[in-house]
C-alpha cells in the first residue's frame, strides 16, 4: 500500500475540562478525496484547524509527508503546503479581491508589491471557478456564494499539497458547486490529497473517495466506499436509527394569510413578485445564489427597504415600517447567518429567547424568575440541548439555530420567514427543525422557506416559487416540482 | 503650639513660579524641622478640593494654600477652617473666604511698571495685545489692573487683542502669540502675564520672523526666563520674591499656630529686571 | 431613562455577587488595595476617611453611570467633561446673572445637556457619524458654549444651602450629594438589570443588526443612552458646583478619559453588551482609593501620575488574564 | 518600519487621485474651506500664509501619520501626547543637563519613546489589554516620567542650529522641519500603498483572525505599529522642541485628540483596515486651514471651538452620508 502523506496518530483536544476530540487516527492519501462527516460540534472543524496550525492538539502526534509535523502557526502550515477553507468566511471586505486571494502573500517585484501580477494571477484562479469579476473589486458588497469562491480561489492560489475544505458549499448553490467540484476533481487528479467536510450527503457520494465518520470526538467509523446507503452512514453518525427526514405535510387552510403584490427591491435585487400564502401552507423559494431570494424575504420582514409594491396581511396592507412593525403584525424572520443576524452569540441563551419578546412578558420587569420561566418553556418546546443560563455561544450550530426559532414561537406569529434554516446543519438536527417547520403549517401559520439545497426545498413545500436574477421564474405546485422543473425555471 | 507637620497644596506645580515657592518652602521647613506634604492640583479646582481633605485627614497643623483655579478657591479655606487648620493663601485669595493670611507680589504696581517700559521702548505708541493668565485668579485680575493703567496714561497705544491662558504655559503663549500675530500683524508690544507665556510669544515672534521689532514683557522672573533675558529672547520681567515667599509662609504657619497674629495681607514687591540687571537675579534669587 | 416602576419589586438575587457580573477580578484588586493602604498608612482605614473618599467619587461616580450605558451599549462619549462645565454654567448663569430660582436653574442646566445628548445621539443613529468623532465634536462644542457664555469668567457664591448639599453630613455621615450618587448607582443597576429597556441596551450593545431584527428600536435606544449619559454629566457639574460653591467652564477638563478608565477597569468592555453598573462602582472606588491613598502616602503628584497608569493596567490585565484561564 | 526598498520603483498611479482612495469627500470640504477663507480674508491666499499652515501642522501631521498606522490596524492611540513630552524632556535633559551632544539626545529620546511603543504594543499582545487602556495607561506614565526628569521644569535654549531647524526656510521655501514632514507623509505613504508590511497593517486591521490564519504574525505587526506611532510622536516632540527652542513636560496635553481626528476626518476608518495616508494629509490640512482661517477672520477663540466641532461632524458626515448614497 502506498504511503499517506499525512498521518494523524492519537489526536486528543481538551478546552478545559471538556474533551473534545478522543484519540482520533486519521490517514490522507495523496490524490484522494476523504469525507469527514459526523454531528454538529462532532469536533470535525476542530481536527481541521490543528491540521492547518491554527489549534494545537492536547495530545497525539502527526507527520506529514514521511517527517513529524507539528504545526506552531498557520503560516507553517501553509509553507508546507497543507491548506484550510475555513467553515466560516475570512474576507476582509474593504480590500479588493485580489489582495484577499493573496493575503501574507503578495507578489513582490523590487520589494513592493507587484499589484498587476497580482490582479492577473487572481482572475486567472477566479476563471477556474467560472467566477468573472474583475479581482480589482472591494470584497463588501459581493453575496455569500461569490465570497466563498473567492475563499475557494484563496486556497487554490496557495498550490496546496493537502486541502481541507469545511462544509465550502453549505452557501453554494447547484451550478457553483459543480464549478467546485470540477477543480476538485481535478486537484485530485493531480495528486492533491483532500479532506471533504459536508453536512450534504448527495455531495458525499459525488465526490469522495472515502468515509471517515467522528461522533462525540471519536472516530467511530470509515466507509471504504462512496455508494455506502446514506441511511447507513447517518445511523453511524448519530448513533441511533433515523426514520425518515421530511414529516409529512399537512393539508393548507383555504385562507389566504400572506400575500405580496408587485414587489420590488429597493435595490432591485428582485423586481414585480406576486404570490400568495395560505395559513397552514408552507411555500418554498428556489433559485440559483444571488437570485434575490434573501433580498426578497428580508423585505417582507421589513429588514430591508421597498422600493414599489405592497405586502398584506389578511388582505391589509402593511404600514408599519421596519422589523418593528413587521413583528408587531406577526410576520417573523429566521435570518440567513444566524451568527451575525439571529443570536448575540455572547449572551446567555435565555436572553437571546427575551430580546424578541420583551413586549410579551406581561410587564416591563424582568425578574429572574419570570425570564428562567420563559427561558425554559423555549428550550423544552424545541428540544434545545443546553441551560438558560448558558451563552449562545456554547452551543451547536443546530442548537442555535433552533434558539433562533423559539424566540419568535413565543410569539404565535402568523407568518414565518425562514432563510437557509439548516445551512451548517448536520442531518440529525436538520430532521428536528424539519419537525418545527411542519409543526408550525399544523397550527396554520403561513410559512416561507428559502433554500440553496434542493433536496430540502422539494422535501418541505407545498408549493415552491422559483426566483431567477431577481425575476419571478414560475411557481411550482408539489406535484409539477422536482430537480429537473425547478432548475428549468432558476436558470431561465 | 508647635508646627510639625505642613501641608502645601499647589495650584500647578508645572509652572517655575509655582515650583520656585515649592521648593522654598521644602528647604525653610527641612531647616526648622518641619514635615512638608505637598499635593499638585495640575491646574483643576476639584482635584485640589479633594487633595486638601486628603492633606487635612494627615493631621497637618497648617495649611499652605496656592488655589489652582479661580473658582474654587473659597472651599478648602472653608474645610480647612473647619478642621481648625490654619490657612496661608500664597499668590492667589479669595473674596469670599481669605485665608489667615495672604501672602503675593504687588502685582497691579509690578505689572504697571513693566507695561511702562515696553511702551516706553516702543515709543510710546502703537498696536498692543495682551496675553492673560489664568482668568480670575487674583494674579490675572491685578495684573491686568496696573498694566490698562499704564495703557491709558499712552493714549498712543491701542489693546488690539486679548487672549487668556489656562495653564500660564509656554506652549500656550506660543500658540496665542501665533494666532494673535495671524490676525495682527502690525503688533509692537506684547504683555505676557507671566514668564512662560512671555518666552512662548516671543519664540513665535521669532518664528513668525516680523518686519519690525516687537517688545515683550514678562513677569515672574522664572528661572529659565531670566537666562533668555540676558540673552535678549524678550525684554523685561518683574522678578517675585519666591524665596522670600516661601519662607514666610512657613514662617507665618508657625506664628499663626503659636498663637501670634498676623498681618491679614503681605504684599512684596517685585523687581523690574531687564538685561541690565538680570545677572544678580540669576546668580541669587530673591 | 432612568426610572423606576414603582409596583416593580426587585427580586431577590441568588448570588450575593451578583451584582458584580464579571467583576470579581476588580473586586478584588479593591480590597488588596484598601488592605495595603490600611497598613502603610494611619490614616486610611477611618470612618472620616471613607467618608472623605465617597465625597472625592460623587462628580466621577455619577459620570461613570452614564458611561456604563453608553460602553454597554458599544459607544464612548468624550463630550461628557464639557457637558459638565456647559451644566455648570448655564447653572450659575441662569442663578446668578439672570437672578432665577436656583430650582428652576438646575432643571435649565439639565435640559441643556439633555440637548447635547440628543444631538450627539441624532448624529450617530441619523448622519452615521462614529460615536467617537460626534462625542469629539460635542466636546469642542459644548466647551465652546461653555465658555461664550460668561466670555470666560467664573461664577461664585449660590445660595448657602446649596453648597452644604455637599458639606452637611447628615446623621453625620451622608451628605446629600454622596446620597445622590448612591441613588443614581442603586436606580440604574436596578433599571439595567431588571427593566426591559435596560436589557435592550445589553442587547443593542451585543450585536445592534440582531437587536433591529429582534423588533427592537436600535436608534431610539442609542438616542435614549447618549441622553442618559449627558443629563447625569449635567447632574454631576451640578454635584461639583455645589462642591466648589462656584461654576467655572474649564471644570471636567480631561474627566472623559478618567470615567472611562473607571467603566472599563470595573470589567464592562469596550466592545458592549458585557459588564454593569456593580463594576463600576467598584471601578469607580478603585480611582478614588488610589488617588486618596497615594495622597495620604505622601507620594510625589509626579510619581502619582506613573503609578496611576500602572494600576490601571494591572486591573484591567489582570481581569483579562484571569477570564482567559478560566 | 518606514524604510524603503532603495531599489524599488513605485509602480504608476493609474489614477491621479489613488493617494486619496476614498477621501475625496474631505478633500473637497477642504476646497471649499480654502475658497471661502480666501474671499473672506485678504490675507489668506499669500504664499507667507501657506508657508505658515505647513510650519503649523508640522507637528500634527507627524503625529497624525503615526496615528495613521494606528488606527489602519483597528487600534487607538491615547498616549502620543505624553509620548511627545517624554520626548523632549529626554531630549533636553541629556542635552542640557547631562550635556552631551544633541545627536546623541535626538537618537535617546526616539529610543525612549520607542520603548513606550514596546511596551504598549506588548501590553496589548501579550496581556490582551484593550488598547484604549493600554494607552491611556502609557498617557499618565509616559507624563508622570516627563515630569519626574526635570521635577516638572522647562529646559531652554538649545543651539542655535537646532532651532534654526524650524525657522529657516531653505530656498525661501521649505523649512527643514516642513521638509521632514514631508518626507515622512511620503515614505509612508509608498510604504502603506506598496510595501508587503504596510499590505500587512490593513489585513491586520480588517480582521486580525483572518491575517492569523493567513500566516501573518499578528502580534509583531501590532507591536511594530505602535512603536512606530510612539517613535514619529517622539519624532514630532523634537519638531516642536526646535519650534518652541526649549522643552517642557506639559507639552502635547490633548494632543491625542486632535490627532485621532486629524486622521478620522482624512476619511481613515476608526474600525480599521481602510483608509490611508493620503487622507490623512488632507485632515491634517483641514485642521490647520480652519485654525488659521479661523484666526484670520479673528474669531473669538471660544467660538473657534464651536466652529471647529461642527467642522469636524460636517467632514465626517458628509462623506458617510456620501458613501451611503453611493
Ligand atoms: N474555543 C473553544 N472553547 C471551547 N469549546 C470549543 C471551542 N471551539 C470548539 N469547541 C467545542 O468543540 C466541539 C467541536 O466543535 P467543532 O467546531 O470542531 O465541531 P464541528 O464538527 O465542526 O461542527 P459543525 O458541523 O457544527 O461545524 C463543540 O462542542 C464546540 O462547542
Ligand atoms: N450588500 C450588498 N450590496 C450590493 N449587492 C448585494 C448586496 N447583498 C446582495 N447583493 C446582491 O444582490 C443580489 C441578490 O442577493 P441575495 O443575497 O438576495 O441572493 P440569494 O438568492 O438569497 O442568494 P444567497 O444564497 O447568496 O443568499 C446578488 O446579486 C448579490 O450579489
Ligand atoms: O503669579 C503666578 C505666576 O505668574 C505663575 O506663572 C502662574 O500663576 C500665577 O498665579
Ligand atoms: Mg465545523
Ligand atoms: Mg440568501
Amino acid at each position: 500500500m502506498r504511503e499517506p502523506i499525512l498521518s494523524l496518530r492519537g489526536i486528543s483536544k481538551s478546552y478545559g475540562p471538556v474533551q473534545v476530540l478522543k484519540n482520533v487516527d486519521l490517514d490522507i492519501h495523496a490524490g484522494e478525496v476523504v469525507a469527514l462527516l459526523g454531528e454538529n460540534g462532532a469536533g470535525k472543524s476542530t481536527l481541521s484547524g490543528i491540521i492547518a496550525g491554527s489549534r494545537t492538539p492536547s495530545e497525539g502526534s502527526m507527520t506529514w509527508i514521511g517527517a513529524p509535523y507539528t504545526p506552531a502557526s498557520p503560516r507553517e502550515a501553509i509553507d508546507k503546503g497543507l491548506v484550510l477553507i475555513h467553515q466560516e468566511l475570512k474576507l476582509l471586505p474593504e480590500l479588493s479581491i485580489a489582495e484577499n486571494v493573496f493575503i501574507g502573500r503578495w507578489p513582490m517585484k523590487n520589494g513592493v508589491v507587484d499589484r498587476h501580477e497580482m490582479v492577473r494571477r487572481a482572475e486567472e484562479q477566479l476563471k477556474r471557478l467560472n467566477l468573472h469579476i474583475p479581482a480589482t473589486r472591494k470584497v463588501a458588497g459581493l453575496s455569500t456564494a461569490n465570497q466563498q469562491l473567492i475563499e475557494i480561489a484563496k486556497a487554490l492560489a496557495l498550490n496546496a499539497k493537502l486541502l481541507i475544505l469545511d462544509e465550502p458549499t453549505a452557501a453554494l448553490g447547484g451550478a457553483e458547486t459543480e464549478a467546485l467540484f470540477e477543480q476538485v476533481r481535478k486537484l485530485r487528479a493531480e495528486g492533491v490529497g483532500i479532506i471533504y467536510i459536508s453536512h450534504r450527503m448527495e455531495e458525499i457520494r459525488q465526490i469522495t473517495d472515502r468515509i471517515v465518520v467522528l461522533r462525540d470526538g471519536e472516530r467511530v467509523c470509515e466507509f471504504a466506499d462512496s455508494a455506502t446507503p446514506v441511511r447507513t452512514i447517518v445511523e453511524s453518525m448519530v448513533g441511533r436509527s433515523l426514520e425518515r427526514m421530511f414529516p409529512a405535510l399537512p393539508e393548507p387552510k383555504d385562507k389566504v394569510v400572506l400575500e405580496v403584490e408587485n414587489l420590488t427591491g429597493a435595490n432591485n435585487a428582485f423586481r414585480k413578485v406576486s404570490f400568495k400564502v395560505n395559513a397552514g401552507e408552507i411555500l418554498g423559494i428556489a433559485g440559483l445564489v444571488g437570485a434575490g431570494r434573501t433580498e426578497l424575504v428580508r423585505a417582507i420582514a421589513g429588514a430591508d427597504a421597498i422600493a414599489e409594491g405592497r405586502v398584506l396581511l389578511d388582505g391589509k396592507p402593511l404600514l408599519a415600517k421596519g422589523p418593528a412593525g413587521a413583528i408587531a403584525e406577526g410576520i417573523v424572520m429566521v435570518p440567513e447567518d444566524r451568527k451575525l443576524q439571529g443570536l448575540v452569540v455572547a449572551h446567555e441563551i435565555g436572553e437571546n429567547l427575551i430580546y424578541a419578546n420583551l413586549d410579551k412578558l406581561g410587564s416591563r420587569w424582568l425578574t429572574p424568575g419570570a425570564k428562567r420561566k420563559f427561558a425554559k418553556a423555549a428550550i423544552q418546546k424545541f428540544g434545545v440541548k443546553g441551560k438558560a443560563e448558558q451563552p449562545a455561544s456554547d452551543l451547536s450550530g443546530g442548537n442555535q439555530q433552533k434558539v433562533v426559532i423559539a424566540k419568535w414561537l413565543a410569539r404565535n406569529p402568523r407568518v414565518v420567514v425562514l432563510d437557509e434554516p439548516t445551512r451548517g446543519i448536520d442531518v440529525g438536527a436538520r430532521a428536528g427543525i424539519y419537525d418545527i417547520i411542519v409543526g408550525l403549517a399544523r397550527e396554520g401559520v403561513a410559512v416561507i422557506v428559502v433554500s440553496s439545497d434542493l433536496e430540502e426545498v422539494l422535501g418541505v413545500s407545498n408549493r415552491i416559487l422559483v426566483l431567477a436574477q431577481g425575476n419571478q421564474a414560475g411557481i411550482l405546485s408539489r406535484e409539477e416540482a422536482n430537480d429537473v422543473s425547478v432548475m428549468e425555471l432558476a436558470t431561465i | 503650639a508647635e508646627v510639625k507637620k505642613i501641608g502645601l497644596a499647589v495650584a500647578n506645580l508645572q509652572a517655575n513660579f509655582f515650583n520656585q515657592i515649592k521648593q522654598a518652602v521644602e528647604a525653610e521647613a527641612k531647616t526648622r524641622g518641619i514635615q512638608v506634604v505637598t499635593v499638585d492640583a495640575k491646574g483643576d479646582g476639584p482635584t485640589q478640593v479633594n487633595q486638601i481633605q486628603d492633606l487635612l485627614t494627615q493631621n497637618i497643623d497648617a495649611l499652605i494654600y496656592i488655589p489652582a483655579g479661580a473658582a474654587a478657591a473659597t472651599v478648602p479655606v472653608k474645610l480647612a477652617k473647619a478642621a481648625k487648620v490654619p490657612v496661608i493663601n500664597v499668590d492667589r485669595n479669595a473674596d469670599g473666604a481669605p485665608g489667615d493670611t495672604f501672602l503675593a507680589t504687588d502685582s497691579v504696581a509690578s505689572a504697571k511698571a513693566v507695561c511702562d517700559y515696553i511702551i516706553k521702548q516702543a515709543g510710546g505708541s502703537g498696536n498692543m495685545v495682551i496675553i492673560h493668565g489664568q482668568k480670575g485668579t487674583t494674579p490675572e485680575v491685578d495684573r491686568t489692573k496696573g498694566c490698562m493703567e499704564s495703557v491709558k496714561a499712552n493714549p498712543g497705544v491701542k489693546v488690539v487683542a486679548e487672549q487668556w491662558s489656562n495653564m500660564w504655559s509656554q506652549d500656550e503663549g506660543f500658540q496665542i502669540m501665533q494666532n494673535m500675530l495671524q490676525a495682527n500683524p502690525d503688533v509692537k508690544i506684547v504683555f505676557a502675564q507671566a514668564d512662560g507665556l512671555a518666552l512662548g510669544a516671543a519664540q513665535a515672534i521669532k518664528v513668525a520672523n516680523p518686519s519690525g521689532k516687537i517688545f515683550v514683557g514678562g513677569f515672574d522672573g522664572d528661572t529659565a526666563a531670566l537666562e533668555a533675558l540676558k540673552n535678549g529672547v524678550f525684554d523685561v520681567t518683574a522678578t517675585q520674591q519666591t524665596q522670600k515667599m516661601g519662607r514666610t509662609a512657613v514662617e507665618m504657619a508657625v506664628k499663626i499656630v503659636g498663637g501670634e497674629k498676623v498681618p491679614p495681607v503681605q504684599l512684596m514687591d517685585a523687581t523690574l529686571t531687564t538685561k541690565d540687571n538680570v545677572a544678580g537675579f540669576i546668580a541669587n534669587h530673591p | 431613562m432612568v426610572a423606576v416602576d414603582e409596583n416593580g419589586a426587585a427580586p431577590k438575587a441568588r448570588n450575593p455577587l451578583v451584582f458584580l457580573s464579571g467583576a470579581t477580578g476588580p473586586l478584588l484588586g479593591l480590597i488588596l488595595l484598601c488592605l495595603f493602604l490600611t497598613f502603610a498608612s494611619d490614616n486610611f482605614l477611618s470612618l472620616r476617611n471613607g467618608l472623605n473618599i465617597l465625597d472625592q467619587i460623587t462628580v466621577l461616580g455619577i459620570m461613570a453611570v452614564g458611561m456604563t450605558f453608553v460602553i454597554l451599549l458599544g459607544g464612548i462619549d468624550l463630550s461628557v467633561g464639557s457637558v459638565l462645565a456647559l451644566s455648570m454654567m448655564v447653572m450659575g448663569w441662569t442663578a446668578n446673572v439672570a437672578g432665577l430660582p436656583m430650582g428652576l436653574a438646575i432643571a435649565l442646566a439639565l435640559v441643556v445637556s439633555a440637548l447635547c445628548g440628543l444631538v450627539v445621539g441624532i448624529l450617530i443613529t441619523g448622519f452615521r457619524v462614529p460615536a467617537f468623532i460626534a462625542t469629539l465634536a460635542m466636546m469642542s462644542v459644548a466647551r465652546g458654549l461653555a465658555n461664550m457664555i460668561t466670555d470666560g469668567q467664573q461664577i461664585v457664591g449660590f445660595p448657602d444651602w446649596f453648597m452644604m448639599l455637599a458639606i452637611d453630613r447628615h446623621f453625620g455621615v451622608l451628605t446629600a450629594t454622596v446620597l445622590l450618587m448612591l441613588v443614581v448607582l442603586f436606580i440604574s443597576w436596578i433599571f439595567l438589570r431588571y427593566r426591559a429597556e435596560g436589557r435592550t441596551i445589553y442587547a443593542v450593545g451585543g450585536n445592534a443588526e440582531v437587536a433591529r431584527l429582534a423588533g427592537i428600536n436600535v436608534s431610539l435606544v442609542t438616542i435614549g443612552v447618549y441622553v442618559a449619559c449627558a443629563v447625569l454629566a449635567g447632574l454631576a457639574g451640578i454635584v461639583l458646583a455645589a462642591r466648589l460653591d462656584s461654576v467655572q467652564p474649564s471644570s471636567g477638563l480631561g474627566y472623559e478619559l478618567d470615567t472611562i478608565a473607571a467603566v472599563v477597569i470595573g470589567g464592562t468592555s469596550l466592545s458592549g453588551g458585557a459588564g454593569g453598573i456593580g463594576g463600576t462602582l467598584i471601578g469607580v472606588l478603585i480611582i478614588g482609593v488610589l488617588r486618596n491613598g497615594l495622597n495620604l502616602l505622601n507620594v510625589s503628584p509626579f510619581l502619582q501620575q506613573v503609578i496611576i497608569g500602572v494600576v490601571i493596567v494591572l486591573a484591567v490585565g489582570a481581569e483579562t488574564l484571569r477570564r482567559k484561564r478560566a
